[in-house]
């Protein structure tokens, strides 16, 4: 009982944090000099990219738990941060393609940010259809765990191989200094999110531990001779 | 001889997809001893086969191969134990002497003269394995077991595709293995070609152990009524 | 090891036909390639590296899961397994894997430069690209292969978790060889090919460690 | 033939996370397109329905494949042949691989818009070049993988023989993409879909023909 | 019934990659008979089996079913014939109810109940065949054949893999064959299940007629002898 109320708990926190971030961010919030409104996209876009990236090294690490402890609950984590880190990413592509139109005239820029991103989201797309389709939970867990390794492994290689591959073609503005009434909501919806994030990863891990327990727990322990 | 036991399971447990298909066996075996798995279409012989190879592991419950836990190091059981399964283990484009090379290389062995005489495959000794009869790829595999000589020997449905010279054959290449003392683990309908070749006998129903006892009091009747 | 990487080469001795048909197939793939880029000739040159590359990885894919059927096709993967260790396993079929990519890319290399008109700058160069280049896509793709091969949709599963993998070695291996075709004002050549060395070495290393866990459980 | 293709149905919906990951795979080609032809934007937009096509011959590759590999896996095909016509078998397998092919490219298009900042200038003309294009490439490509997928090396038979057949449809329906997506100043895009509509008429046919010599014999 | 044979192979000969298979093989079989296929390993019997299929046409000779040719128009041939052969023709994500429906609605016949009851795979009627065993993919493929219930029905090895009951089954249905005057051919190894079932014998080796007389004439001599 304790543990849904510890993730009700975050998870409320999480979503009157996001409520409150978003109202300053909509709202209170100056719009940009050079954006407009257009830019207040941001105060979702950069909470969903760091907590993908949190969310991703979580299941590096859940991951490496597993191949070492072995032990199914570190399995079940690593399904609850593959998936939402799948999400978040996707959703991550979604609102920043929906401002790059805009801003930059277009949806997708070859930029080494964005193309990592989107290796990042086929990757861990990939393991999660893996894991579909390899009945046995022990391989399943196994083998995309392995997976996952590899794949994490991968990204700072090609986050720096993309963006010497591109070192000419910059279209990014670089982050410029944000003014201080928009570090507020931002600062607020990436707690509000982080916290979200916390609850979700709880959830997923336990409906995962349970499904695992309704899989392998024999329903079945009639004593014979 | 010792008398550790080579098997032994306790509460072994196996499911595969969403089926529990093992459930709770309880057994030991002990080194020199062999064993016939009885049981009807779907009992769960092949799976046990498979635990008891170390190929799959178990799900729950506890087994061990010649005294130590499947779920530590499997490396030194591995190089003990020899499956002949439902597939031969070959490879398609090598041929049979191909074949044998590999197999002494990888067991680190010189290759014994006569072994593709013994299995009748002298004359095929440089075709692929892909143009054999069913007879004669299970021969093949047969010859595998042969030079290997591993500890535990593990067999299911042994008579199956042979002819009388193959059955024979593998009958005697089991007599020739328990007198060695190695542990044979055999899994067939043809109980009565399997009773002579076992000391004991384990019949499965459902994934459950309904019965051991010595083979010799294993009966047709016992299998078939097991399933119901 | 010496055993398994005899038996290697001994399937690919007694399955060349199947090199071959890899071979040609890579060729018909460059061809398609031309084709759907259109027949600018200036802009088919430009893009001879990059199609190099992509012919590569996608015959290679092709022969990473060949490689694996065999295997399983009989269940032989099992009797291995019993008796070699899993890094053996894997490094014995990553190693050929990578010699016949490498191969695969030599014998390429004049084609490219007769389909898209491309001057072979410098081929030492060249050469050394193509076996740095392969090695990177070996390792991943070897182990990707025996990951696939015994899950349910091989042929789907193999390019899906390798292709993302693999991009930083294809990314470097073009520029590096983009670099060698058309000359390297920059001196950035090194950089690239430190880039793939460091990723092959990272992987060779990695995926052997992980083959355990692939060949072993389950 | 309606049970044939009802079937193919239950066969596709069964295997339906295949079909969701044939999609995760043809976008994972655009990607490593763009890979090897570098990060200039207006390169790759020019590029982009060369890119779509090439994407969905690959994925086609695939999915062919793995449709005559549930019927051979465990010789469900000889059974089929002993109960219904080769014509109705083909047919069948060849309809369902078309619409399969033709849902992928109406999903890959706003991905190609997308990713390539490519409009998707003329959409109906789009769709009918989708459709007809998948139709060119499902015909031939469902008979060479009955016949690839009996041979010993199927997996690399089949593109081997099947590339270069649908050259003909591959490049018409480039260039017909081309004028759809960039304008079509000259009128020339009815012309490059007769040629298409020709090349389905005669392969659909063809290859219905052909396919008793490819089922029926051996 | 009529008395025109239903199989006339005259010189038949079938060549797989360089070897003759089979070898100027002539003989008959009326409608409504039903022959033993014996013969070691490799003796040919598959091969035969997928001839008299018409999945494979002969290499030399000539093979008449059914009256015609096989070299003449096969369809009308083909919807008459049966083969369960070394392959069970599966889909393996498919289950098997899955699997009766097509095969009824390719035959254009209603599907009659209780047929999985009869195979005993009614409570795995809506579990894909990729995880069956063994023994339940032969029962399934029997199905099938009790289904279409064709005119001239092959079995190779109809009692591989199968437990006693699953044996009991195949024999009453190839009894329930002959009764409805259905010709059956049936290769195996075990002849002793295989010679009540059948009215006469054919015993090759080496792919050349060795022997033919009325099955109960045969003996596991014969056979074992015809192979030296
Ligand atoms: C790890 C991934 C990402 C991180 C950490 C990230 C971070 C940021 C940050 C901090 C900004 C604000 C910059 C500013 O206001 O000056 C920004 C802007 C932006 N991002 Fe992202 N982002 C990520 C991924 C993406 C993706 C996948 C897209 C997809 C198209 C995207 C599209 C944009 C756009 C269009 C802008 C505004 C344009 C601009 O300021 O130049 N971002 N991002
Ligand atoms: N992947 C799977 N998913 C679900 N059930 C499975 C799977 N694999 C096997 N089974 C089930 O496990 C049970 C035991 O199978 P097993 O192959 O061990 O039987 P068996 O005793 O060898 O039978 P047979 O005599 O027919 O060979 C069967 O009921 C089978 O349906
Ligand atoms: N593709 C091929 N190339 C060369 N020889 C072949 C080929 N296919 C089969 N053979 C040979 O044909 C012979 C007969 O094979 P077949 O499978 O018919 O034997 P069988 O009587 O069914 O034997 P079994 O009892 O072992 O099943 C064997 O010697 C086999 O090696
Ligand atoms: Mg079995
Ligand atoms: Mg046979």
């Amino acid at each position: 009982m304790t543990r849904q109320r510890v993730a009700a708990a975050f998870a409320l926190v999480g979503l009157g944090l996001l409520s409150w971030g978003s109202y300053l961010g909509l709202w209170v919030a100056p719009p940009d000099r050079y954006m407009g409104d257009v830019q207040r996209i941001m105060y979702v876009h950069v909470p969903t990219a760091w907590l993908a990236l949190v969310v991703f090294t979580l299941a590096f690490v859940y991951a490496l738990l597993f191949l070492i402890r072995r032990t199914w609950r570190w399995d079940a984590l690593h399904e609850a941060t593959l998936e939402i880190g799948v999400l978040y990413t996707a959703l991550l592509c979604i609102q920043g393609a929906l401002w790059g139109k805009p801003t930059w005239g277009v949806y997708w820029a070859w930029d080494p940010r964005l193309t990592t991103v989107a290796v990042m989201l086929l990757s861990f797309a990939g393991i999660l259809s893996l894991r579909h389709f390899l009945d046995d939970p022990l391989r399943r867990a196994s083998w995309s765990a392995t997976a996952t390794i590899l794949a994490s492994a991968n990204v700072p290689v090609v986050y720096y191989s993309v963006r010497w591959w591109n070192s000419l073609h910059q279209l990014q503005s670089t982050p410029k200094t944000v003014n201080s009434a928009m570090v507020e909501p931002l600062r607020i919806n990436a707690f509000g999110l982080l916290a979200l994030t916390i609850a979700l990863i709880m959830i997923r891990s336990w409906i995962a531990e349970a499904r695992r327990r309704r899989d392998l727990a024999p329903p079945l322990p009639e004593i014979e001779a | 001889m010792n008398l550790q036991p080579i098997i032994r399971a306790d509460g072994l447990c196996r499911r595969q997809g969403l089926r529990w298909v093992l459930v709770h066996l309880n057994f030991e075996l002990q080194t020199g001893e062999s064993l016939l798995l009885a049981g009807g279409n779907g009992a769960g012989k092949s799976t046990l086969l498979r635990l008891l190879s170390t190929l799959t592991p178990p799900s729950q419950g506890e087994l061990e191969l010649f005294g130590t836990s499947v779920k530590v190091n499997r490396r030194p059981q591995r190089n003990r134990i020899g499956l002949l399964g439902h597939t031969n283990q070959l490879y398609p484009e090598l041929t049979p002497s191909d074949h044998l090379q590999l197999w002494s290389r990888l067991a680190g062995m010189e290759l014994p003269k006569g072994l593709l005489d013994r299995v009748e495959l002298a004359d095929r000794a440089h075709d692929p394995a892909r143009t054999f009869s069913a007879g004669m790829c299970k021969r093949l595999a047969l010859a595998r077991l042969m030079l290997l000589n591993p500890d535990l020997i593990l067999l299911d449905e042994p008579f199956g595709q042979l002819d009388a010279q193959g059955v024979s054959l593998m009958q005697e290449a089991v007599e020739g293995w328990r007198d060695q003392g190695k542990t044979v683990v055999l899994a067939t309908h043809l109980i009565e070609r399997g009773k002579p070749l076992c000391d004991r006998a384990l019949l499965l129903a459902h994934g459950r152990l309904k019965w051991t006892g010595p083979a010799a009091e294993l009966s047709a009747s016992m299998v078939a009524g097991a399933d119901s | 090891m010496m055993a398994l990487l005899h038996k290697e080469f001994l399937l690919a001795w007694r399955g060349r036909a199947r090199v071959a048909a890899s071979l040609t197939f890579a060729a018909a793939t460059l061809l398609m390639f031309s084709f759907s880029a259109g027949a600018d000739g200036r802009l088919l040159q430009r893009l001879a590296p990059g199609f190099l590359w992509l012919a590569i990885l996608l015959a290679s894919t092709l022969t990473l899961q060949a490689s694996f059927d065999a295997e399983t096709q009989d269940g032989a993967l099992d009797g291995l397994i019993l008796s070699a260790s899993a890094a053996s396993i894997f490094y014995a079929k990553a190693l050929t894997n990578w010699l016949f990519l490498a191969a695969l890319g030599f014998v390429l290399l004049p084609l490219i430069a007769a389909l898209f008109d491309a001057q072979l700058g410098a081929l030492d160069r060249l050469m050394s690209v193509l076996l740095l280049g392969t090695a990177g896509l070996a390792a991943p793709g070897t182990l990707y292969a025996a990951l696939a091969g015994r899950s349910r949709a091989a042929g789907l599963m193999l390019p899906l978790l390798y292709f993302p993998l693999v991009i930083p070695a294809l990314v470097s291996s073009v520029k590096a060889s983009e670099l060698a075709f058309f000359g390297d004002p920059m001196n950035q050549w090194g950089g690239w090919m430190s880039l793939l060395l460091a990723f092959c070495l990272i992987f060779w290393s990695l995926c052997g460690a992980l083959s355990t866990a692939i060949l072993e459980d389950g």
